[in-house]
């Protein structure tokens, strides 16, 4: 007559079901989204993560002199969605499991990633490119190196170059 | 208006309504005279926001329309999106597609009747209800990353893939729900207090039911076979095999009812999407741009049809984003449902369409 | 498997239009939509007595401006109705400034509430609604607020976002440059 | 002179006051736990209530600008007092055979309806139609408990009374169980005594009749606009409250001490009592509440209508005949 | 007797949640953090409750919509003093998704202090307690404060 009877009785039986936490660490998997993680060593500045976040978590600026960019995430404006940690061509951003996230009212401005960028600089003339550090070369350069490290117009003029080269060599041996 | 009557003000901060929605009531005794429904108090303007969002930033955004449907919202979105550009969702992506919309409806199907036992003060029965649904929420924490937000869906396929690890653990958590499932649904079905607070209140006739254009399960519960994933089969659903539950009692001891059959449909449909997914791709890397023109999506959300219009100029932005959700249809009737109806039992008729007052005012 | 309902629209629809008035489009799971134009507002009303006639239900409403940043002067409304399975969706033109529109309510009763909706949001005026009221705005904002606002924002920035991020710079103590203009 | 010391010894102290505060927030703490435990939770410290009271006394007190100040404050006050002299009359079996002359069901009558007034009352004086419906809930509701209430105590009265008539006094009621053995095993008055322990949630408001203070429907009635120490008073009142009806069950049905005599057989008898109230709480109160859910106010008061009360007139009927 | 007093009370927080136009994520988990054995927070000593003017903990969600701004100032006028608010999701800081909407106000620590800040969206259950036990923290700070400028 009353189903819930049996629950009842059985829940008697068994015990609390409730997890230990807060008085033990609570059972994280592995593939749970926490807060971004930025590794500066490997953004290419390319934006791609402030153009997918509907959050507007992610803003860029210049600097004044021009040698780099400030990165900034805002924590308190992220929604934790990972688009940008799913877009990101060289794995820079990543959503750790870390869900330790509670601060007081007075840290609500600061709670964010915060890291200037300088841009690279091309092997030949100079001028600013975005970042070549190593590990974006390994990661998106590896085809050929040596180009990845220039700047456009470098670059262009290297391919040019190649090209000539490669035109110019029958030339030569049939006069 | 006699003196006996009164006004109840129920909301907008109310305990019983999970989120701010306001009603006037006039009340003589415990009875109710007439219902006045505000809205409004969850509109957030997200249809302008999609509009100076780009296509990519709306997956996002159509995701926190709800967080209980929060599925079935960025899928339409994209199957919108695709229908207008032509995109092809890989096969593999499509059964993704359904397996994360099945295990939502299975937490928000469980939650709505937890929500029913809280109201009619069995809080023991709601324990046990949100215990069992905890299962599910631990499914979408270990496969997706967060208890409520998937965030599976994108324009041209899915993002997580289930593989060799997940694939047995969601499979494990389901066969850990499956008895339990069964064993609630016959407490529903039998205990004597629900029966006595829920079976013949918030009646809804079949005429009333088509009048009113409701859909979803109150529609079902009310005798309206409809469920779009056999009236207009989207993703994979043609080659899954399940029922649509119906009933025709129409009050919200039977909606109750017929959402943990559905729940158990539900555990069918998600075991047959993992035996059969074929391996392949997830998504699509690189994603033609979106053409002028216009399109129209729709699928069954827990609460019933969703509906997608999008019109595109040919920019990044969409130049208009509509969506209907199920309980903007579904709010109306209840001006039928509380007719007459007891102050004890207005929670529970309006719980029992499963209100989404954040899906409808948007 | 929709076929029925693709032909009662069909001949609801050449029925008052004449033939070859509504397209046909289908998705990869062979699912047919119906698309008609109107070019009149008036004609709503002989369009919608026979759909509700074969039993089409009224899905939703979507208005829209012909161009969101109000570039090009005119608004657009589609109707979008199901039968059995199949969608049509019924636009109007309103090049007319008032935009004005007959109200379908006395066939689809559950149109009350989407016509509320486009009416707030786009300053729309219903002709014979039974309950003009606002729906979802708060009193505090104008009507027509999607025709106005968007212009507007037209800037990727909001005051609040500005706002909230001068704030979230101002607290990491990082040199003066960063505090401008988003500037990249 | 003694007498009055006496009557304020029992009103502040023993077995109303401290003692019934103590025992109250004892028997409260207990049925949390075990309620969590059916739930399967931990529940809170046992000692979860005192500092519930506590906390509430270091809170700011709230008086809604359209309330009646004076009732306002006054309710939960008068609700305390009136509860607090009613524990006092209760007599303890082998302990405390209660103030002479007050014992008696006649008064307890009066006296009961005091805590529900109290209620009544604020949700008067707070003038918000949620106070309001509470009230009405709960007068309408007290009618219903009230009735199988006063059938039961004159069946126990007629039981007592035999041959010689009614015997409506407490301490000849618990002398008739120390010489004719306790009347919860009286087959006559089996049905009177179930009556007796529906009564006991009907009103306590818990599982099935937690209608007038329903959370979800009239978020908490009457207690809805109080805050603070003021409903920290609410609180003591109700778990005084809690100890009256548990011990009036108990004197009526099953007061016999465990051992005879004074010196330490008085504290072996105390605990037996409180251990019986135990027992009682666990099933009219907490296995009660976490096996149901709340009625509907119509379908509440039929429940008393047509269940508990036919159950106390059985043994009425049945007393009668076979004096 | 007072220091003890304070250090007693903030063990017995009472919770009482305020949808400011949340999309439903938050305050699902709000009610099941608040409700269900496995998290029980009861055992803390917290409990949920109806009235406004019983609680002690306020768990604020959502963007902080205009139609509801008053209503959710009104309310939190009425719960008594000391009171500490918890910001449960990111959208009561910084709007979150809905920053920019015409309808959101965004910045609710302008009309009510955020005193403990839950980010996630939404945050898990076990985040949300750990907010809470920061609000107790915070409460008891606040009420050993008060007691030393009384005296």
């Amino acid at each position: 007559m009353l189903p819930f009877l049996k629950i009842m009785l059985r829940n008697l039986i068994l015990g609390p079901s409730t997890d230990p936490f807060p008085f033990a660490p609570a059972k994280t998997h592995k593939n749970f989204r926490g807060c971004a993680v930025f590794d500066p060593e490997k953004c290419i500045l390319c934006g791609i993560c402030r153009h997918v976040c509907a959050a507007g978590a992610i803003q860029l600026r210049v600097s004044e002199d021009g040698s780099g960019m400030q990165y900034m995430l805002w924590h308190n404006s992220c929604v934790f969605c990972g688009m940008c940690a799913h877009y990101c061509p060289t794995g820079a951003l990543t959503m750790s499991d870390n869900w330790h996230l509670v601060h007081t009212g007075a840290e609500m401005f600061s709670n964010c990633i915060s890291s200037f960028i300088p841009f690279g600089e091309c092997a030949q003339c100079g001028a600013k490119i975005q970042p070549r550090t190593q590990a974006i070369i390994d990661k998106i350069g590896e085809r050929s190196p040596e180009r990845f490290l220039l700047c456009p117009k470098c670059k262009r003029e290297s391919i040019v170059r190649n090209v000539a080269k490669v035109n110019h060599l029958p030339a030569e041996e049939n006069p | 208006m006699t003196s006996t009557t009164y006004t109840l003000p129920v909301g907008p901060l109310h305990v019983a309504l999970e989120e701010p929605m306001y009603f006037d009531i006039q009340v003589e005794g415990e009875t109710v005279r007439s219902v006045e429904l505000a809205a409004g108090h969850v509109h957030r303007g997200m249809e302008a926001l999609a509009m100076q969002r780009n296509y990519f930033q709306n997956v996002t955004l159509t995701e926190r329309v709800c967080s209980l449907c929060s599925n079935s919202h960025p899928c339409t979105y994209c199957m919108a999106v695709e229908n207008l550009s032509g995109i092809l969702v890989p096969q593999r992506a499509q059964y993704l597609r359904v397996i994360a919309d099945e295990v939502k409806r299975i937490a928000s199907h469980l939650f709505n009747v937890g929500i029913m036992a809280h109201l009619t003060g069995f809080d023991s029965l709601f324990m046990h209800a949100m215990e069992i649904r905890e299962i599910m929420q631990d499914a979408k924490e270990g496969v997706y990353g967060n208890r409520m937000n998937l965030g599976q869906c994108i324009i041209s396929g899915c993002r997580r893939d289930i593989d060799d690890s997940t694939g047995p653990f969601l499979l494990g958590q389901l066969e850990l729900l499956k008895p339990q499932l069964d064993e609630l649904y016959g407490v529903f079905e039998r205990d004597p207090l629900i029966r006595t607070r829920t079976r013949g209140i918030g009646l809804l006739s079949f005429e009333a039911a088509k009048r009113h254009a409701v859909v979803g399960p109150v529609a079902r519960a009310s005798g309206v076979a409809y469920d779009v994933r056999r009236k207009a089969p989207y993703a994979v659903y043609p080659d899954l095999d399940f029922e649509v539950q119906t009933d025709t009692k129409g009050d919200v001891h039977s909606r109750a009812l017929l959402r943990l059959r559905e729940a158990v449909e539900s555990v069918k449909i998600i075991k047959q999407c993992l035996r059969q997914m074929p391996e392949g791709p997830i998504n699509i890397k690189a994603i033609p741009p979106i053409p002028p023109g216009e399109a129209v999506a729709r699928s069954e959300a827990p609460r019933g049809e969703l509906f997608y219009y999008l019109r595109s100029d040919g920019k990044d932005t969409p130049q208009r984003l509509k969506w209907r959700v199920p309980t903007y249809m579904n709010w109306e009737a209840l001006q039928d449902m509380l007719a007459n109806c007891q102050v004890a039992d207005i929670a529970l008729i309006v719980n029992s369409i499963d209100p989404c007052i954040s899906c409808t005012e948007r | 498997m929709n076929e029925q309902g693709m032909q009662s629209a069909e001949k609801a629809v050449s029925q008052v239009l004449g033939a070859g008035s509504i397209t046909w489009t289908s998705d990869v799971n062979g699912n047919f939509f119906g698309w008609v134009k109107l070019c009149d507002s008036k004609s709503l009303l002989s369009i919608a007595p026979p759909l509700a006639e074969i039993g089409a239900r009224l899905m939703t409403v979507t208005a829209y401006g012909n161009d969101k940043f109000g570039r090009i002067a005119g608004h657009g409304i589609a109707y979008h109705f199901d039968l059995d399975g199949v969608v049509v969706t019924v636009s109007v033109c309103l090049p007319d400034s008032p935009p004005r529109v007959p109200s379908i309510t006395p066939w689809f009763q559950n149109a009350d509430w989407n016509e509320r909706e486009f009416a707030e949001l786009y300053g729309i005026i219903l002709e014979d609604h039974p309950n003009p009221r606002r729906l979802f705005l708060d009193k505090g904002l104008d009507a027509a607020i999607l025709d106005r606002l968007v212009p507007l924002s037209t800037m990727m920035n909001g005051a609040s976002t500005s706002t909230l991020w001068e704030k979230v710079f101002a607290g990491k103590q990082l040199p003066e440059w960063t505090k401008g203009e988003n500037n990249s | 002179m003694t007498d009055i010391l006496e009557a304020a010894f029992a009103i502040l102290i023993f077995p109303g006051g401290l003692f019934a505060l103590a025992l109250g927030l004892f028997l409260k703490g207990t049925d949390r736990k075990v309620l969590a435990r059916l739930q399967r939770r931990v529940g809170p410290p046992l000692y979860q209530p005192v500092l519930d009271i506590i906390k509430l006394m270091t809170k700011e007190t709230l008086i809604p600008s359209t309330a009646n100040e004076v009732a306002f404050r006054l309710a939960p006050v008068l609700g305390l007092t009136g509860v607090l002299v009613t524990a006092a009359v209760m007599p303890i079996g082998g302990v405390w055979s209660g103030v002479n002359g007050l014992g008696d069901l006649l008064i307890l009558l009066y006296l009961l309806p005091i805590p529900a007034m109290g209620l009544m009352l604020a949700g008067g004086a707070s003038s918000s139609p949620y106070g309001a419906l509470g009230f009405s809930r709960e007068m309408c509701l007290m009618f219903a408990y009230e009735m199988p209430l006063i059938a039961s105590f004159l069946a126990v009265a007629v039981r007592v009374g035999g041959a010689t008539g009614s015997l409506l006094s407490l301490p000849a009621i618990m002398d008739y169980q120390f010489q004719h053995g306790p009347l919860l095993f009286d087959p006559v008055m089996l049905p009177a005594a179930l009556a007796l322990i529906l009564f006991i949630p009907g009103t306590m408001g818990s599982g099935l009749f937690d209608i007038p203070e329903a959370e979800p429907e009239v978020i908490e009635g009457p207690l809805l606009e109080y805050s603070g120490p003021l409903l920290a008073v609410f609180h003591l009142m109700s778990v005084v409250k809690l100890v009256v009806v548990l011990e009036l069950a108990v004197a009526l049905l099953c007061p016999n001490p465990l051992v005879a005599g004074g010196g330490a057989g008085v504290l072996a008898n105390l605990a037996w009592h409180i251990c019986k109230c135990l027992v009682l709480l666990m099933v009219s109160v907490t296995c009660f509440r976490a096996a149901t859910g709340r009625l509907r106010l119509d379908q509440g008061f039929s429940f008393f209508v047509k269940y508990t009360s036919p159950l106390a007139l059985v043994s009425l009927g049945l007393a009668f005949m076979l004096r | 007797m007072l220091q003890f007093l304070s250090k007693l009370a903030p063990r017995s927080p009472w919770i009482y949640r305020i949808n400011a136009g949340s999309c439903n994520g938050c305050d699902v988990e709000m009610a099941t953090t608040a409700l269900i054995p496995r998290y029980d927070v009861e055992r803390l000593g917290c409990k949920y409750c109806g009235s406004p003017r019983h609680a002690d903990v306020v768990l604020i969600s959502g963007p902080l919509t205009l139609r509801v701004r008053d209503k959710v100032l009104r309310v939190y006028n009425e719960i008594p003093h000391p009171k500490v608010t918890v910001a449960v999701g990111v959208c009561p800081v910084s709007g979150g998704c809905f920053r920019d909407g015409y309808s959101v106000g965004a910045d609710i620590d302008h009309y009510i202090p955020l005193d403990v800040i839950v980010p996630g969206c939404p945050p898990r259950p076990q985040a949300i307690m750990e907010g809470v036990l920061k609000a107790v923290e915070v409460w008891r700070a606040r009420l050993e404060e008060g007691i030393c400028s009384h005296s």
